[in-house]
């Protein structure tokens, strides 16, 4: 019924006129102002930078109709697998925005900060007790930057002990950071193939292990959605040759108060605070991703290190073997307020029900599924489940045609094309936080469009048609990349 | 569970439209050894109102910048936030989405990330920008990686005018690589050039110095250019784009790349983080950048639309092969950052430059008139400067809490070199007023 | 002008093309000597950072309710408020929206509104609830005046267990159309229920009772109801909402019209207002409501949506015979209400009910049990109590406030017949800590 | 292009689940908890109330989805005549939360709200300076109650003389409060008929003053947006005849700085802040009408009176003649903070260029669309201007169908029919907060909408089509209300 509406297409340089502006700047308060007569003129910019002249409704109306471009976990479903987007509680919006957190410099003397220092020190801890790991840094300022924290530790590790290890072994359903932060660190990546659910494949991984391994890194569950059941005798047979092991905690939504990787005999693991721990994506971000290691990779630990001695909270920067820092500062604390509230918000139970809950609503909706795609794996999944389109994609429907077609339907996509190892891959995670009414309402949804794959394939190979835009030209993107406005005068 | 939807009852449907029994049947592939076998050892969960009273007094131990008067410094920045930013970000659909991987339900972000890219590109003075990078230390060690895999040369020199944090972060990104590191030594507050012109050499892949640098201290740029370019090294700038709009941008000073931390740019300084990683390039270093990059394109209709380009350079397609491992970024703060300027405008962040600059100065000159105080650098300053103090610059800072005022930065703990420095900074927040107040502290606490 | 879009040349342009010189030539048919003459005399514009200074400063002169342990009730109460209300009702298509004139274009507001009829309906046990009223106080006068509307009758009772405040807000109202107002006195904290019969006749209106009544007590309203309804007038109770999860609801008791104060759902005190004014009648009284009303209807396709209705009730239809003067009311309190009602849930408005007496009972006896402490009243009390104290309450209030606790209302203010009279609130806010801290400081406040 | 989504047809009822729920509240720390053995069981409810049951999440999503579903100044251009939907700033807001604002109790005591008691006081001395009045009282909740205030002060004044006078002269074209308010404060009204542009016909005024004429009440700038010239001349002739004069202050915005009504010998006034003073309208209210009056007024004032003696602020309770109170307490503060804020933030010259700029932008308007439709008045107008939709309706198009069409082209719709006395009136205000760029859009809209009338109705008639719903059945609406939701199984 509804019909096209203008849709609003505008930049925020495209609504700039000379001379109007939003901002509200004090007069100048002391008797020199000009900044000629205070700093050499080669300091002093030649032409004023080309910049948005908008009064203040033009900016508020602008960014509020640029994210009613956007769906987020706020408005719609968004089952993006390995991303866990889950209600991200309003709470600690509020608690992060305390004047005490939010306004706080990170250079402010340690006995002015004492309550960040405490919120800090309690997080690690309680970080530490839900992985099972000895000790754990905040200061990873994402997943990524955790593995390449956790890597460099093990690096750091052999070289301590006179080993030069040069390759790391990681499975080819590995998400692409696994491989990009462990070659930053200066090893070799070695490719291992998994077996088709995504599990180890043993024999491979013995015939691998050796003397110039440094470390195995996997992701547990794995990114097919299954707990790695050999784990212990992985962990073993790598540790049988000095070999660390590395887990990748992007998962540990489906984990929490289950089991824990330090039991699991893993060397280090890192978070993603805002995957499992509510965090907001923003967009993109931030994120915050914890590193956790055992005892005795501690020496290596980024500085500072928060510490307590009796009431007294402190940094502590004499470490004469760490990897050194990986930010400016701490971390990024905002997210560290947010994880905190979380934690404390949830309790113990209320942390493993989140487990239980994300692997009950996964099995759901693969089983719902099962009859119309194919699955990756047999038996249950733990948080998330991988199915594929081979089946659509002989029919000329591709996962990403599914995914477009979603967006019609008032759904955000699932993942696409991860793991590489799964053909047409569809990687969906429901989260705990979503209710069966709204996994019923996917599911038809999904079941709609398998049926439409065979029966009126045209409306999905146009969609989507009521977002903003519609399919947009990558090729033509990236062949001439045009990264800035440019003014049309100038254009 | 006000976050878990299910209740017992649906969750027995479910698990019966599955087939199994419980929900432990569905983690029969978790081995008996492998579970926990007791509840997780965290505080007992707390009702809204209690965590709320128990965070407002925590948080009320920490010396915020509305109740002290913040000269601090070295990374952080109280500068204005506009109160139009916060109730922005907060919509949820900005601030519940992820990466923008469907571009179709995405155009919000990637639209704001282009307007980004675009306004980071003007205030440096590059041709391109990416969509952020963690913070500015990170961006700096991206940006000397960078050069290293362009130049295919192993090794840098670091001005020590560039920020001791931000040399460290370098120093953990270049250990890996085994980029030798060498650290160009300052002269009356800036970088010795000709000190700078014997460290360069045929292995120098970049030279990094920073504007303005950490002791808030002008460098000449043009000649530190000059020195790296004839070496057939790249110039890395480093700075903060707030002081952009009143300084002359990297670009027309001969930087390769400009990166820095955009904190300043309306992101709250929140103990440190998240912060803003600034990251800007020549157009014919594009394909060898880090991070995202949103571009131009139009959609099926012809119609303009955005979408996250060049992804060839990116681990989730080029994985050891990609230029950075960075994934996850701070869209947000970039987003922030986006309202800030757009609220800021041409005029007014100019007049945050001109307004910080005046301060900075009438502070330096009133705190250096006080017996034993001294600026620690003759040369031309912005709006941060250091002092040499008669005494332990930590007494000093603790006795001035007393005052709610926030002093400065000892420089000892960032850089041993400065026994008795304190790094200060004036924003355009700062009132006469407050540093009047500071003037007449510090004099008393030296007395 | 932040505030202001046009340019100066932009003015100039349309000012061309309107065809006219200047503004000035737009104000000619002001006759000069009604112009003024001179700039305002109002303080200077003030930069935010310089205002948000200021503000933050006037307002900690202010005893809040998160510094200060807050027993004040009296029609105003510090009840727990869940976090998401403050974000949904900023989402600025609610917040800058008008009345829903256009219900197309409308139906996010139009939607909350009809949820929250329902949910105060189903709350008072009526047949029908309005969009909302100003507060509990105009709602009180408009019943009144409505049930002098239906009946003819030109007298009305009012019990002195109503809240003094809202009683003289009555009076305001009933001035114009000259309605007498009776009160009926109270026996041992409830409507002296022989008194009331005596009292009412057959120019009576309406009865009045508040449930619970301003001291907390709970009064026989069943019995109340029979008085009145035995004279032919109308039985209005006066009932706050966050109360009725738990307390029986006035429609089961024989009220015609249940009005009251609705702030207490998730409504910030906020110095005494906006509040929330709530107004619920049967169903053969609806078209003599006051107030906007929206309506369940379908469209051009036969699919669901919603409507203002019944407006040839209001002014803009009716004018001078319309059932009330309102126009714009306090729709976005509504939805804050809407939204508490939906997080606290069937069993969370129940709880609130719950631990709020708890606590109020637990406070009573604490301090019931101080020497010269006694309860004023026998009859059972819900959240709230009166105190007789051995000597002056404005100066037990002074000295608590100094141990961070806000002690109560003293009712000599209010009701001149309670000399040593001292109203206190317990909510389910209020811990037990904060309550003996009370007790403790109380002692020693009258020792 | 577009073609619908599956529109979000939800209310909150429906989402409910047996056993689910979003509260947070704490255990019980006092012994006994039961409220069985604290209170008797009559008071008990019987059943619990039957309301929602619902998580966290979806109520975030229902009412973040519902948001959606509604234009709001915040992402369109709201031109509604006489409402004056300027933007709201958000450091309003910001400083409206303050805690000591948002969390004080309003019997706290006078030594514990000096801040609040101060804010208001200066708000007082503000609103007076604005309007030239003697004395402000913030008490009044909205315009209406305004009225009321100044209306009943009127009544005392004139009983304190021992005068009975009944009669309130309203004109036609007066807003619907101002006879009901009249009436509600006793008066029989007398409708004045206006002259054409809605000024006061001078000899009918003259015949109907008298000595049983209490008040005569007008609307300046009036209803059609045109100053009244000849305002001495209608003060002087109604004080000859002992008869005050209010004003409706609805349309401040046109003249801050520029006239006040206590100059032009007005005895009452009131003030709209949700309209002038850009507190927010939230879909109907909270607003605030604080009335200002003329000294020999002041003994009527609503009780409690803040007052300022040396350094403290009090509110003065004793004053006998006061026409009583009119809220349980002292006003919308929350709102006093805001018009506060917005004052302090534009200073006297900031308030004199917003009404410059209303006025600007409403001739703009009025000069674009005077070919296309007809004016109701000649000259240029104040900040608003109204138009007649006669030529349309001529082709089958009236006023309400063109407020349909402009929903569709992406804008909200003017008032219409109101003043009463313009046949098919449209009566647009675009305010000073709105740029050329956004006035030239949308009167290119109604342009287009003007041919469309001539050229092409059937568009207009079928509008809206991009919006949730299509024109709706008002008279099925009242015909049969149903005003609450009922569980199907009842229904
Ligand atoms: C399995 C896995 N590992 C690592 C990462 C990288 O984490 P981040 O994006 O926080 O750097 C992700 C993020 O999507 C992931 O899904
Ligand atoms: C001219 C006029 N008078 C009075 C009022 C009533 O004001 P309120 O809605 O604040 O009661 C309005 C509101 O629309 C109005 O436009």
């Amino acid at each position: 019924m509804h019909t096209a509406k203008p849709g609003y297409d505008k930049l925020i340089f495209e609504l700039s006129t000379p001379g109007r502006h939003a901002h509200s700047l004090p007069e100048c308060d002391v008797p020199v102002s000009d900044p000629a007569q205070l700093l050499p003129a080669q300091h002093l910019r030649a032409t004023a930078a080309e910049l948005p002249e908008v009064s203040e409704v033009d900016v508020i109306r602008h960014y509020s109709r640029l994210s009613q471009m956007n769906y987020g976990v706020d408005t719609h479903f968004y089952p993006l697998g390995s991303c866990t987007m889950k209600y991200n509680p309003k709470i600690n919006e509020d608690m992060a925005r305390l004047p005490g957190f939010l306004r706080l410099h990170p250079l402010a003397p340690e006995a002015a900060s004492q309550g960040a220092l405490q919120l800090m020190h309690e997080l690690a801890l309680d970080l530490a007790e839900v992985s099972g790991m000895d000790h754990v840094s905040l200061q990873p300022a994402a997943g990524a930057q955790g593995e390449l924290a956790g890597v460099l530790m093990i690096r750091a590790y052999h070289l301590a002990r006179g080993e030069r290890r040069t390759k790391v072994l990681i499975p080819d359903s590995a998400h692409g950071t696994n491989p990009a932060s462990t070659a930053l660190a200066g090893f070799s990546v070695v490719e291992l193939k998994s077996e088709a659910n995504g599990d180890v494949d043993l024999v491979d991984l013995e015939r691998h292990l050796g003397p110039d391994v440094a470390a195995f890194m996997i992701t547990q569950p794995n990114t097919l959605g299954l707990f790695e059941s050999k784990i212990h005798q992985i962990t073993e047979m790598c540790h049988a040759q000095g070999v660390q092991v590395y887990m990748d905690g992007a998962n540990f939504n489906a984990i929490l108060g289950i089991t824990r990787p330090g039991d699991l005999g893993f060397d280090v693991c890192h978070f993603n605070l805002h995957k499992t721990f509510t965090t907001p994506h923003g967009g993109g971000g931030p994120g915050s991703g914890p590193v956790g290691i055992k005892d005795h990779l501690a020496p290596f630990l980024p500085t500072p290190v928060v510490v307590k001695d009796g009431d007294e909270y402190a940094l502590d920067w004499s470490r004469p073997q760490s990897i050194g820092k990986l930010q400016a500062f701490w971390g990024n604390f905002g997210m560290h307020v947010r994880a905190w509230t979380y934690i404390r918000t949830m309790g113990p139970d209320g942390l493993r029900a989140v487990s239980d809950n994300a692997v009950l609503n996964a099995n759901y909706v693969l089983r719902r599924l099962e009859d119309h795609y194919d699955r990756s794996a047999p038996g249950p999944c733990m948080h998330e489940c991988v199915v594929s389109a081979r089946r659509q994609k002989k029919l000329g429907i591709t996962a990403m045609d599914i995914a477009k077609r979603l967006l019609d339907l008032g759904f955000y996509a699932p993942s696409t094309y991860f793991p590489l190892i799964v053909e047409e891959a569809l990687m969906i995670e429901p989260t705990e936080t979503e209710s069966k009414e709204t996994l019923d309402e996917f599911c038809d949804a999904m079941i709609q469009i398998a049926r439409e794959a065979r029966e009126s394939p045209q409306i999905i190979l146009e969609a989507p048609v009521t977002t903003p835009v519609r399919r947009l030209d990558q090729t033509g993107a990236a062949r001439q990349p045009r990264l800035k406005w440019t003014p049309p005068a100038k254009a | 569970m006000r976050y878990i939807s299910n209740t017992p009852a649906q969750q027995r449907e479910m698990l019966a439209t599955i087939g199994v029994g419980s929900i432990e049947d569905l983690l029969a592939r978790i081995p008996a050894k492998a579970r926990l076998s007791r509840p997780l050892n965290v505080p007992a969960a707390m009702a809204e109102s209690d965590l709320v009273r128990h965070l407002r007094r925590l948080s009320a131990k920490n010396a915020n910048a509305d109740d002290f008067a913040c000269f601090l410094g070295g990374g952080s920045y109280d500068h204005t936030i506009p109160s139009p930013i916060n109730h922005l970000i907060l919509r949820g659909e900005f601030f519940t989405a992820y990466t923008p991987y469907q571009p179709e339900a995405s155009q919000g972000t990637l639209r704001s990330i282009f307007e980004y890219q675009t306004m980071m590109a003007e205030l440096t003075g590059m041709d391109v920008a990416n969509a952020s990078l963690y913070d500015g230390a990170s961006s700096v060690a991206e940006a000397v990686l960078m050069a290293h895999a362009v130049t295919e040369r192993k090794a840098a020199v670091i001005s020590k005018g560039v920020n001791p944090l931000y040399r460290q972060v370098v120093e953990t990104y270049c250990e890996g690589p085994a980029i030798r590191l060498k650290s160009a030594p300052l002269a009356e507050g800036v970088t010795d050039l000709d000190a700078l012109r014997k460290s360069v050499s045929a292995q120098t892949a970049a030279v990094v110095v920073q504007y303005p640098n950490f002791f808030g201290c002008l460098e000449d740029i043009k000649a530190a250019g000059e020195i790296a370019h004839a070496a057939g090294a790249l110039l890395i700038v480093v700075a903060d784009p707030v002081n952009l709009g009143l300084l002359t941008p990297p670009g027309a000073l001969g930087a390769d790349l400009v990166v820095g931390e955009g904190q300043g740019l309306g992101v709250p300084m929140s103990f440190g983080g998240p912060n803003l990683g600034v990251f800007a390039a020549k157009q014919e270093l594009v394909r060898r950048m880090p991070g995202r990059l949103v571009g131009a394109t139009v959609d099926l209709d012809g119609k303009r639309g955005f979408v996250l380009t060049l992804q060839t350079r990116e681990q989730h397609i080029r994985r050891e092969k990609a230029t950075s491992n960075i994934c996850t970024n701070v869209a947000l703060c970039a987003l922030m950052a986006t309202i800030y300027v757009s609220v800021m405008g041409k005029e007014g962040l100019r007049k945050v430059g001109e307004l910080s600059t005046a301060k900075a100065h009438y502070a330096a000159q009133a705190f250096a008139k006080i017996p034993g105080v001294e600026l620690t650098f003759k040369a031309p300053f912005f709006k941060e400067f250091a002092l040499t103090l008669p005494k332990s610059p930590e007494r000093v800072v603790k006795r001035l809490i007393k005052d709610r005022i926030l002093a400065g930065v000892p420089l000892k703990t960032l850089d041993r070199a400065y026994k008795n420095g304190l790094l200060v900074a004036v924003t355009e927040k700062r009132t006469r007023e407050e540093i009047d107040a500071y003037a007449a502290a510090l004099t008393a606490a030296l007395a």
